[in-house]
């Protein structure tokens, strides 16, 4: 087997309406700037697509970008990136999947894909060493994500397929790879819309070596040793999933009730990951490589299923009043299925029940009632009666019917379960965030809710965290490392562990800039460094690191602002901004118009949010 | 909801409006009895009115309120501020307080104010137009001339209303109305 | 003087506008014997001060607020309706006050469907059910902000909308503690909608005198105030002049076909999420030059609104129809810098514009043919002359 | 354009207006809910067979409760009083008011009593004073002159008491006014010339009297356009049912607005001469129109200059001189008068002296003149005339109007220069 020092730097890009493929290389300044996963991606679709195109139309391009961890041995780096323009929100949209697909292609010897066009006919795509080949997919089109991928699979090591919603362009159809899937924004529709049902990488024909063995091997085994002794990463998600959130929110107030009204509920322990793993007995199934083992499939009336993560279960479960979990469990395998969303699909049909229930659309869907909800997500995948509404999302269903309201969007994007009125500097990620109600932007949540070492309702430091979290977590998505090794890595160098939580509760709101610039995230670009073989200056890598981020966070606001995203866009539902819920004594809502400015201003936008000539300069952003 | 989060709101009061409409009232009306005596042309206005002429001025809703109106002599008096109890034949409301306050700092002049709709006449619209004309006489009298012009569409010529008549009637009013 | 050979005109609304005009509104109501209305407004107005302003107007009259219900924001949905109901319905009042603009005046409206007919469906009255019996009296404030689209017989809840005689409200109040403007921006979008519906209004082609009256004084006002009121926007009296323009445009275009210009904004924001005003700002020139285009007659009509008689007297009669568009153009070329002049500022995605031509067109019940619509839209997204 | 410092406007008549307007009735008393219309008329509207053409154009399905038509010339308490008693006994639900002023004084007062119930007026008597909606009302008028459908006034005489009734509601205004030039085809040339000139009055006082705003003045001023157009034509060419449909929505619009602007001291000394020595509104109108504007000329001397616009186009306005202009205007309405005189062989009166009744008499005789001058002061329009109009004042303008010729200005008392809008 042939192996590859650091990083090999090549692409594939495809014309599908063509069928033609180009064998190009990364630019080596863009590595630098961008470190690869989704910062990469995103460059590397702003050199080549023009703004105001249709999503999807055949000029629309989809980047699928793997980092420089993939397939080094480093922990929970099997995970590899989508980029493209989201047909839901308009806006540029990413993805981070950890299945197979990734490793499948980094291992054939490519470090990104960017497929563009349209085929004339249904096709898939098989991709080696040597380049692309273009197949008929006139036997799968039509299955779904699993029959699709079992037909795939005997061809390679990784496919990724799109379900029958993606073939029927829903809105917010996703992407398969195993059980996981590139989820968020509609990136399946996009591969529906261009006729692709799936792509196959061989893998197995390279091995990714670290360029820098020694200082690699060390820093991971510190990652490693991190990772089992953080108590969330080795202990509640290790043991329990995702699910462990579903406790810690409902105390918290921040759980989804009936469509974003309540933030707690008296049943919200049936469906917990404790009660889960109690009913179900579960076991591991995760992405490979993983050192934290959050994905669980378990045992339902004897047949094996897959545990749904945290939000399906807040935003399909408790959102819609629903509190048992092998019902959750159903749907959630139905979703699967069918290629589509969880969070969307789940905030859209609570939109629709909210709808029915205010008189603004005829469904027999009901709040607390599961009949007809199976029948409601076949209908979307299909886009058969109502559904064919509902698969637009909720934003274009509330633009149609009204109710905007109560629909749980931003940006078009439907809300994850996380309520910002427990959480406000969240509300403020969520409002900013560029994929829309994104909860992964800055994940401020955590520490607002969760881990307590932020005031949930202060809003003086609250733009200031929102900007170094987003900062941070942009640079660990282009490595391409899980997002949880962050809980290890904040919280594990000795400084923050061995200071009590209030006292870093008192620092974070009152002296955040000094709080945060304390913050030791070195583990990761040193991971990097190593890789490729690039000598790591202690604390100003890690500035360079996070500047990275920041470069990458503020390269997809300005694509954004690009498409018309300026600040009548980074707004909450009404309902967060207007309505106190009853879980809250004090009815509190989010005070966004507080953050925003000074959240612009912190960040070099205009005060229309647009990014200023001067910050993309000074990120070293070529203006188009 | 929380329907206590709404509360109801009673309207409220501004008393110095009320008092100072009151006083005004009060002038104008001694005034308009004292002119009755005094000026020959408000005295031939007057002496067409039937014998139960009674009229109010009012500020809707509450008041202040000024009644004129002739006694059994036939002369007309100022009755007071309490039109309970009396038969009135003319009613002429002033929509609102704000409206009152108007007209009586000058702001507007009676007619800008009739043209305004600020102003109500139930009863005999003759009967309120020789009021006008008599209200208008009685500002001449009691007020100086740069604010009567501002009130009144046209301020007497010499022809009409000679100085010497128009002084003399001055301080008997103003003595008359003062006076009990 | 042109009298088609048939029309029908109603402007329910009475209006009353100028000093002290709320301080009336005591009055007005105890000619509908009510004296307990429901105050129907937003945070944004009872926190910027002006509620207590107009709370203030009330003062030593027997009128009672039953409540004043201020939740309302950008957004006219049903369930805001339904608690405003629930308000009414336990004060036990008796009418409506609505303080503010659109939003603030289509739930008040709603919430008089829903009180007025004892219901809790609303949407059945949008789905056909005709409204039977007038509804309970209901009163407009405009506030800064306003458009005067609150004047029209226009309901619009959770972006549907019903249209019905009884919807006009009773009483349009025009305040000028409440008219002046908080912004520019604000100035910018009221009078480019009120010029756009004025302009749509006395260039349709079902035309009728009595539109003609309204949107002639609607055009002059602008005519007369718009400049200053963009260098001015708090300017007291002529903000007071320019919500007198809104009005009469509004209710000239509630009783002339929505036109054009009209149609495709309102599709354009919806698709877009950009407010309305910002596209008619775009489209009114190209939609008049369209028209130039296809030879159509430009009323000269619209010449003398925006000039007056002695410039219209003292143009030659063949200039009039020219110099009405060059002065239309003239007045939206003082909004530089406040608005976009082309749909590609906007970032208005061009894929989109086919879809909107066909829905406007639809809309219009064919009287716009979708291929004139696609015309207009390109070349305003364009930015590119006929 | 002035904005006044304060205005209020009311018209809440739905208007259909066109050359089939009749033929919509079915459907718009459908769209209210009624089915049996009661109609109020007078007998010359019947003897010239409209109600037999608004009968025809509503066809068969609508079933007409019951036709009145004793309304006199006046419109009287008892009339009201005798016709809403057989509103009750033959169920109706809705009232179609046809005629001139009386029939639609008298019609709204029958709706007031068979809204609100009970038979006595005088409850009602006054401004304000009747709070809820009545029953469904269309009004369709003969003449094109009086505006009524669009006024919220009924004055209603209660000859017993000698005393006449106003009542003022904006309840009192139909739901529906329906400008049908059917209506008016028949209307004689000379009273087509006095209500024509009648509208025009209103549309000049709307114009230039103290309760103008914008809504009233581009009403008027499309009033005064449309009649200075229209009417001489109409006067000449009675079958041209172009320019009577013109005529009836000039007087709708002129209706419209004075009912808001209100009137001063033409309809003033007009309601005083009509009231002293019976004679038609109209013809009192057209003679005083002209003093009205030279009386007022000094205080809105700009306003008034503004009607030559309308009343002589672009053209002529552009060529006179600001300051002539007023003049012009005054000119021109003389000239209107001489005209309309001309063309109806003298039917038409130019001066008050003119005025003849049905025997060739003098109905104004000079000696009636300070008993005219005398009610005139007490009438309520003078309050928004914009000069001051004491008794004095009246006799000279009564004086030049009864044998006029032009108001002598230097005898014009003048007040204080320009008018506070």
């Amino acid at each position: 087997m042939q192996e590859v020092i650091g990083t090999n730097n090549r692409m594939l890009e495809i014309d599908l309406t063509a069928k033609k493929f180009q064998v190009t290389e990364v630019d080596k300044k863009d590595r630098d700037l961008y470190l690869g996963g989704k910062g990469l991606g995103l460059k590397l679709l702003y050199d080549r697509m023009e703004p105001g195109l249709d999503p999807l139309g055949p000029d629309n391009m989809i980047a699928f970008t793997m980092g420089i961890l993939m397939g080094t041995g480093a922990p929970c780096s099997g995970r590899f990136e989508a980029i493209t323009k989201s047909p839901l929100t308009g806006a540029m949209v990413t993805g981070t999947c950890g299945g197979p697909f990734g490793m499948a292609v980094k291992t054939s010897g490519w470090d990104a894909i960017i497929v563009k066009g349209k085929c004339s006919a249904p096709t898939y795509l098989y991709i080696d060493s040597k380049g692309v080949q273009f197949k008929p997919a006139k036997g799968i089109w039509g299955k779904d994500t699993e029959a699709a991928q079992a037909a795939l699979l005997k061809e390679g090591a990784g496919a990724i397929v799109i379900g029958p919603a993606g073939e029927n362009l829903v809105k917010y159809a996703n992407i398969a790879s195993g059980h996981r899937f590139l989820g968020r924004g509609g990136i399946g529709a996009v591969m529906g819309s261009k006729n692709l049902k799936g792509i196959v990488a061989r893998g197995n024909e390279f091995k990714i070596v670290p360029a820098n063995k020694k200082k690699f091997a060390k820093a991971n085994k510190r990652f490693f040793k991190f990772i089992n002794k953080n108590p969330i990463t080795s202990g509640s998600y290790r043991s329990f999933g995702t699910n462990a959130n579903v406790n810690l929110s409902n105390a918290s107030g921040i759980l989804p009730v009936r469509n974003f009204t309540g933030g707690s509920h008296g049943e919200a322990h049936k469906i917990s990951g404790e009660t889960m793993a109690e009913r179900f007995h579960t076991k591991y199934d995760t992405c490979k490589p993983c050192a934290i083992l959050c994905g669980h499939r378990g045992t339902i009336n004897g047949k094996e299923h897959h545990i749904p993560e945290y939000e399906t279960i807040g935003l399909m479960g408790s959102n819609l009043e629903i509190f048992d979990p092998a019902q959750i469990v159903e749907w959630n395998e139905l979703c699967s299925k069918y290629g589509m969303d969880t969070i969307s699909t789940g905030g859209t049909l609570a939109w629709a029940m909210e709808a029915t229930e205010k008189g603004l659309i005829k469904t027999n869907l009901k709040f607390g009632s599961p009949s007809g909800v199976s029948e409601m997500i076949r209908d979307i995948a299909y886009r058969k009666g109502m559904g064919n509404d509902l698969a637009e999302g909720s934003r274009a269903a509330s633009k149609k019917y009204g109710g905007e309201d109560f629909a749980i969007h931003v940006k078009g994007l439907e809300m994850a379960a996380y309520d910002p009125r427990g959480c406000v500097g969240h509300g403020l990620s969520y409002a900013t965030a560029n994929r829309g109600a994104c909860h992964l932007s800055s994940v401020l949540f955590s520490l607002e809710a969760y881990l307590g070492m932020a005031s949930p309702y202060a809003t003086r430091w609250k733009p200031f965290m929102v900007k170094f979290m987003e900062n941070v977590l942009s640079a660990v998505n282009s490595l391409h490392i899980c997002l949880f090794t962050a809980y290890a890595v904040f919280l594990e160098p000795p400084l923050i562990k061995l200071t009590p939580v209030p006292l870093i509760k008192q620092l974070n709101q009152n002296l955040s800039l000094v709080a945060l610039n304390l913050m030791d995230v070195s583990l990761w670009p040193e991971l990097w460094h190593a890789v490729l073989g690039k000598t790591y200056i202690p604390y100003l890598g890690m500035l360079k690191f996070i500047k990275a981020g920041e470069r990458v966070h503020v390269l997809e606001r300005y694509m954004n602002t690009r498409e018309g995203i300026s600040r009548k866009d980074d707004t909450l539902p009404r309902r967060f901004l207007t309505e106190g819920r009853k879980c809250d004594q004090k009815e509190h809502t989010v005070p966004l118009e507080k953050m925003l400015g000074k959240y612009y201003r912190l960040r070099g936008y205009d005060a229309n949010g647009i990014p200023k000539k001067r910050t993309l300069k000074r990120l070293n952003i070529a203006i188009q | 909801m929380n329907i206590n989060n709404y509360p109801e709101i009673k309207a409220g009061k501004d008393f110095i409006s009320k008092i100072y409409v009151a006083i005004m009232l009060w002038i104008v009306g001694r005034a308009i009895q004292a002119a009755s005596r005094v000026d020959k042309e408000v005295k031939k206005e007057f002496a067409e009115f039937p014998a139960d002429f009674m009229m109010c001025m009012s500020i809707l809703p509450f008041g202040p309120h000024m009644v004129v109106g002739k006694d059994k002599n036939g002369k007309v008096k100022y009755m007071g501020w309490n039109p309970q109890g009396k038969k009135i034949t003319l009613t002429m409301n002033i929509k609102s307080m704000a409206a009152a306050m108007q007209v009586f700092t000058f702001q507007e002049s009676t007619t800008t104010a009739f043209a305004h709709d600020r102003f109500t006449v139930d009863g005999d619209i003759v009967q309120g137009l020789a009021v006008v004309r008599v209200l208008n006489i009685v500002e001449v009298y009691l007020l100086p001339k740069i604010i009567t012009k501002l009130a009144v569409k046209r301020y007497p010529k010499w022809s009409e209303m000679s100085p010497l008549r128009k002084w003399v009637g001055r301080i008997i009013i103003y003595v008359r109305a003062f006076t009990f | 003087m042109q009298i088609p050979d048939y029309y029908e005109f109603l402007n329910q609304a009475k209006i009353i506008s100028g000093k002290k005009a709320m301080e009336h509104i005591p009055f007005e109501l105890r000619g509908y014997d009510a004296q307990k209305p429901l105050v129907v407004t937003s945070r944004a107005l009872s926190e910027s001060g002006l509620i207590k302003k107009f709370i203030g107007a009330f003062k030593d009259s027997a009128v009672t607020l039953g409540g004043i219900f201020n939740d309302v924001r950008d957004y006219a949905g049903i369930g805001l309706a339904r608690d405003a109901a629930f308000l009414y319905r336990e004060r036990g009042c008796d009418s409506i006050i609505a303080v503010g603009n659109g939003p603030e005046v289509d739930v008040a409206k709603a919430v008089n469907i829903l009180v007025a007919e004892k219901t809790d469906d609303l949407f059945k009255y949008f789905e056909g059910t005709p409204l039977k019996r007038h509804l309970k009296p209901l009163i407009v404030v405009p506030a800064c902000c306003s458009s005067g689209m609150e004047f029209t017989n226009t309901v619009t809840v959770d972006n549907r909308s019903l249209t019905s005689n009884f919807l006009y409200p009773d009483l349009a109040v025009l305040d000028p503690r409440m008219t002046p403007a908080k912004s520019r921006d604000c100035v910018a979008e009221s009078t480019v909608i009120a010029m756009a519906h004025a302009v749509g209004a006395a260039l349709t082609d079902i035309h009728s005198p009595m539109i003609e009256a309204y949107a002639h004084s609607a055009l002059r006002y602008l005519g007369l105030h718009m400049t200053k009121g963009l260098k001015k926007p708090g300017h007291v009296e002529t903000s007071l002049a320019l919500h007198n323009a809104y009005a009469l445009a509004a209710l000239a275009f509630s009783n002339a076909p929505a036109g054009m210009v009209h149609l495709l904004a309102v599709e354009l924001a919806r698709a877009t999420d950009i407010s309305a005003g910002k596209f008619m700002r775009i489209l009114l020139p190209y939609k008049m030059a369209h028209m130039m285009h296809k030879k159509m007659k430009i009323r000269d009509e619209l010449f003398l609104a925006l000039a007056g008689y002695d410039e219209y007297a003292a143009t030659p009669a063949k200039d009039r129809s020219r110099a009405g568009v060059e002065r239309v153009l003239a007045l939206l070329a003082g909004l530089k810098g406040m608005m976009p002049e082309t749909m590609k500022d906007l970032k208005v995605p061009k894929y989109k514009l086919g879809d909107i031509a066909k829905a406007a067109s639809a809309r219009s019940g064919k009287r716009y043919s979708e291929a004139d619509c696609k015309t207009v839209l390109e070349h305003a997204w364009e930015g590119r002359a006929f | 354009m002035i904005l006044p410092s304060y205005y209020e406007y009311c018209c809440r008549v739905k208007t259909i207006s066109g050359y089939k307007a009749l033929e919509q009735i079915p459907a718009m008393l459908e769209s209210m809910h009624v089915k049996k219309p009661m109609i109020i008329t007078d007998k010359g509207v019947v003897g010239a067979g409209l109600i037999g053409i608004v009968k025809k154009a509503m066809g068969a399905k609508v079933k007409i409760g019951v036709t009145y038509d004793s309304v006199p010339v006046d419109s009287e308490y008892k009339v009201v009083n005798e016709a809403a008693e057989i509103y009750r006994k033959k169920g109706c639900d809705s009232l179609i008011a046809v005629g001139g002023g009386s029939a639609i004084d008298t019609a709204k007062g029958v709706n007031i009593l068979v809204s609100l119930g009970g038979n006595n007026l005088l409850n009602y008597a006054g401004a304000h004073n009747i709070k809820q909606k009545l029953n469904p009302f269309i009004i369709i008028p003969t003449t094109s002159g009086t505006g009524s459908e669009m006024t919220n006034a009924a004055v209603i005489a209660n000859h017993d008491k000698n005393i006449k009734m106003l009542f003022a509601s904006y309840f009192l205004l139909p739901d529906i006014g329906i400008l049908d030039p059917r209506m008016t085809k028949t209307l004689p040339p000379f009273l087509t010339a006095l209500t024509g000139m009648d509208a025009l009055t209103h549309a000049c006082e709307a114009y230039f009297c103290l309760g103008k705003n914008p809504v009233s003045d581009s009403h008027a001023y499309l009033a005064i356009k449309g009649i200075s157009e229209n009417l001489l034509h109409a006067v000449k060419n009675p079958g041209d049912m172009k320019a009577r449909l013109a005529m009836a929505n000039a007087a709708t619009m002129a209706g419209a607005a004075f009912s808001n602007s209100t009137c001063g001291m033409v309809h003033g000394l007009g309601h005083s001469v009509g009231g002293v020595c019976r004679v038609p509104h109209g013809n009192c109108m057209a003679i005083f129109l002209p003093y009205g504007l030279e009386y007022n000329l000094h205080k809105c001397a700009d306003i008034i200059g503004e009607i030559l616009f309308p009343l002589a186009g672009p053209e002529v306005y552009n060529s006179t001189p600001k300051k002539e202009r007023p003049e012009r205007v005054i000119e021109l309405v003389r000239k209107m008068n001489q005209d309309l005189h001309d063309a109806t062989g003298g039917r038409h009166p130019r001066f008050l002296k003119e005025i003849l009744d049905r025997n060739g008499a003098q109905q104004v005789p000079k000696s009636a003149l300070p008993a005219i001058a005398k009610t005139t002061i007490g009438d309520g329009t003078l309050v928004y005339n914009p000069e001051e109009l004491t008794y004095d004042d009246a006799m000279l303008v009564l004086e030049h109007a009864w044998e006029g010729t032009p108001l002598n200005r230097k005898k014009i008392k003048k007040g204080r220069k320009k008018v506070k809008w």
